[in-house]
């Protein structure tokens, strides 16, 4: 079992791999606004970026191939523990592992880190029940843990981190394919306002299980991150509309 | 790097189908060639549909006066009137020496117009512009030269300047003749055009171009990178 | 086992629900490009439309929440018969039923009716594997039958189709849930460009297990056809596109 | 009904923030008032993330002359010089008998424009107005009230003819003041507006009207009703 459960002052806060390693003070994105600031995801090893086509925009939404780099872990430390801990609002590291082992390793390691609140916790991609179940345990320790799911996983992978004990999770966005410009696919994550209704279903379905459920995907508009309240989310991520300028205002809509 | 407002003031409907944008906003969020500004639209909940990701504009060159041009086609929404939130200027722009003679510069894309306003910084130089794309009407100064006439210019010029789509880079030793070499004989610098989603906020890597030594993010080491400092 | 597999002459067809009951010769959409017509789902009792609201637009595509009105199976045998018989592509009978014991009689009543040459079954919502395993085994009869499942099914329930000796399924719309605009939840099936990415995902993943995967979802420009084709798709069924005014033929994309 | 390219000559930005369109077509497309017809653009693919669906034009009325108006908001990619497929015209218009003296127009969205193309056609008619909108110029002949003075008018009129948002059908009964009455004391008709993406080739069912009987489909038994056929 994890130690405790998060709290957040306010319900909103960064989507892992939004923002980068650590909050910036000068950056365009005022983080007051935040409950908590996620950090991008961090793997044991350094990783460098995916090789070929990154990026491919569609209708509503655009995909990422980015192949997560990231410094690993020793090297983050290294270059944002000081940030951490200077950190306005709490920091929730992200971390990205591969298997069982090495993750209650990384976990073991982070606890030695000042200034980190708790662990968000991404699975490998197409995971089975039962590495999900392993993995879920892996994250036990002494930081509060969310274990951070695709929006789209089955009942299945469910009732895996149930049984595991997990009591937080959050939702990342769906896997799609699109062909780059060259006619090559690439397979990533799908991000965007498109990527919404597929979100605010997920929400729905996991919201009833005894979980803790952060919600997130899609959300461009502050009228988003209050229905994800209102449908049970405990707190709401906010991704690529960061990118586009920050969570739009309401404006009327027209009739 | 600041945020401000600008206020589209008309949309030129440019020379090879392009389009570039004029901007009233403060003279200092005009980026320098090379440079660039994100930008988005506030508007209602309809115009969102377009604007998924904030725009990267670059400084372009329209007869007389200065303009700004979107790597991508205009978001649909955009319409002189509407008013953009401007991030910037961004990146690192082209650092050319002011005492050079011979300036070269090529593209490998369809677009040259990125390159065109360094030709108003330098009126006592001489320039040959390399090609393959349909050119606009250029100042007498400019020699036009197809691109395959580059790779004999690199003797001549002090400097290459280049507009260089990443996707384009693993041919650029073929381009230049430089099988044999390590490097390009003269000084040589390249706006390197990508996609800059996170326009460095996230350093998501969508931007990360190979370099020498590991990798670069062009969004925020580039989009102007010293051409032998990168891996191609 | 059904008896035998579909074949098409051309490898394009409008989705089930797009194009009415039977094809319209005085129709703006000109069927002479399909391979087969595949009717609107019809159920073995008529069926009204959803309460409240039915339609939600956003970002890359709509929700459509419409209760799938059809006058039933006697109803539309009664009314549509003989434009099946007339028409000049092969007609396809999209079938909807909640339990295997109606679909078993509503599959042996349709082989009395002529001008048919196929069926598509669509399934419950969250469907279990065992009820996907019986609805699937109760398609099999003298008519080659297409199993229609969402894009977002989960790997048991492809498992439970391939082991009920399925040889054809075509993939439908993902469900999603949008606010209407006094706020009130509905909970649909998406469709539009913005779900194409999921659609070829869907189709990347079930095109190597041996089944024949009729594409679709999203597809709005002929070249996404050719892609679907080249993803492994038997064929691929249009739906939204044809109300926007048909497949665009694609058109130089800006650099 | 027929299919018919179409250009956009101008966007109209009218009243009330509702904009309308002027497009070169051939007469014969130009839809009665209550018809509509249905129109998308032809264009490159960055058009298209504003082109899901067809967009229902109906015939509005702008000082003089007849143009068109979505139901709603025109796509941002639609732009004088625009070209457009339209299907149409489609569905039921306005049957007003030639013969009535006494006309009530009245709506309870916040749009009367989809009514004023029938002001032109009864030059000799009393008309009164009935609306909580904000009202253009009207022509002299026709006299304005809110909407409270609507049920009292129901002896008055020969026809009351509205524009009605299905979402307000159930609040019609309690408007009218009918709450002892089957239906209404006059001829009745209503143009029920309501999303129509399939336009009727589907059958989908988006735009079931419930009538006494069953239910109906906007996009192709109406959108224009008897309401005293409809239920509410
Ligand atoms: C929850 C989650 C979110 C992700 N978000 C994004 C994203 O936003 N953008 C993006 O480009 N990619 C994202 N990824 C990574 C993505 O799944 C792949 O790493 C990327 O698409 C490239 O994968 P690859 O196997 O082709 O190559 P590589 O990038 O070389 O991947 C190498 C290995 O790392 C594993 N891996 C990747 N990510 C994780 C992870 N988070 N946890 C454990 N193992 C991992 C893969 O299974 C693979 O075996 C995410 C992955 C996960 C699990
Ligand atoms: C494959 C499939 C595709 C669908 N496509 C659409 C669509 O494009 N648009 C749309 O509005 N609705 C669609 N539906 C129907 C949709 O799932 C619901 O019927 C609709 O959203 C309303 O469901 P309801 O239970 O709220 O009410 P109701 O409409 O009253 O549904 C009554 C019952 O019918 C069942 N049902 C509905 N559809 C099917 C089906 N195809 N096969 C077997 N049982 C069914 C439901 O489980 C429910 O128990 C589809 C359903 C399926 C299974
Ligand atoms: C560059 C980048 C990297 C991401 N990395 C991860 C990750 O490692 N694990 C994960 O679960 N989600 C990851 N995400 C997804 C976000 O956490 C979040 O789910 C998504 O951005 C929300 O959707 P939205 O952007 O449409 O709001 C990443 C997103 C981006 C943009
Ligand atoms: C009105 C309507 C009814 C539909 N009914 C069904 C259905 O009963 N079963 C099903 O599997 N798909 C149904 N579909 C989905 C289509 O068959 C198809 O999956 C979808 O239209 C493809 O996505 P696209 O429209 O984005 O191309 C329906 C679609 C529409 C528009
Ligand atoms: S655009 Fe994200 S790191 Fe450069
Ligand atoms: S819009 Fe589909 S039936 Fe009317």
């Amino acid at each position: 079992m994890p130690k405790s459960e998060l709290y957040f002052d306010k319900p909103l806060m960064n989507a892992a791999g939004t923002l980068g390693f650590a909050p910036d003070p000068k950056g365009p994105v005022d983080i007051a606004e935040f409950g908590a600031f996620v950090t991008h995801p961090i793997s044991r090893k350094p990783r460098k970026p995916a090789r070929g086509t990154r990026f491919v925009s569609y209708p509503g939404g655009f995909l990422l191939h980015t192949g997560l780099p990231n410094p690993g872990l020793s090297g983050a430390i290294r270059r944002y523990a000081e940030r951490w801990v200077r950190s306005p609002i709490p920091v929730i590291l992200h971390l990205l592992a591969q298997a069982p082992d090495e993750l209650a390793g990384m976990v073991e390691r982070v606890e030695l880190v000042e200034g980190i609140m708790g662990l968000e916790v991404g699975l490998p991609p197409d995971a089975a029940p039962n590495l999900v179940y392993q993995m879920a345990q892996a994250t036990f320790g002494e930081l509060p843990v969310i274990l951070r799911v695709n929006l789209d996983i089955s009942a299945d992978i469910v009732q895996a981190i149930i049984e595991a004990g997990v009591n937080s999770i959050s939702l990342g966005a769906p896997r799609g394919t699109l062909l780059d410009d060259n006619g090559v696919p690439v397979s990533g994550r799908l991000y965007g306002p498109g990527v919404y209704p597929l979100a605010l279903k997920a929400l729905e379905k996991f919201s009833g299980l005894g979980l803790s459920v952060i919600g997130g995907g899609g959300v461009y508009h502050t009228s988003e991150v209050d229905d994800m309240l209102k449908a049970g989310a405990s707190a709401v991520q906010v991704g690529a509309a960061l990118w586009a300028g920050g969570i739009f205002p309401n404006t009327e809509s027209a009739e | 790097m600041q945020i401000a407002e600008g206020r589209i003031t008309e949309i030129i409907s440019g020379f090879n189908d392009k389009f570039a944008l004029r901007i009233d906003c403060s003279l200092e969020m005009i980026p320098a060639p090379g440079e660039y500004l994100l930008a988005y639209e506030i508007g209602d909940a309809a115009a969102i549909a377009d604007s998924v990701l904030a725009v990267p504009l670059f400084q372009v060159w329209d007869s007389s006066s200065a303009a700004l041009q979107p790597s991508y086609p205009i978001p649909s929404s955009w319409k002189p009137g509407s008013t953009l939130i401007l991030r910037g200027p961004l990146g690192h722009g082209f650092k050319i020496p002011g005492d050079i003679r011979h300036l070269a510069l090529a593209t490998l894309g369809q677009d040259i117009s990125r390159l065109l306003p360094l030709l108003n910084q330098f009126p006592n130089t001489d320039i040959a512009l390399f090609s393959n794309a349909m050119l606009p009407d250029l100042p007498l100064v400019v020699e036009a030269h197809p691109l395959s006439a580059l790779p004999d210019s690199l003797i001549w010029a002090d400097i290459l300047v280049m507009d260089l789509p990443m996707k384009d880079l693993p041919k650029l030793r073929q381009i230049l003749s430089l099988e044999h070499q390590e490097s390009i004989p003269c000084l040589a610098q390249a706006l390197i055009l990508t996609p800059m989603p996170c326009g460095s906020i996230a350093e998501c890597g969508v931007c990360a171009v190979p370099a020498r030594k590991g990798y670069k993010l062009a969004c925020k080491d580039g989009p102007v990178f010293d051409l032998n400092k990168l891996k191609w």
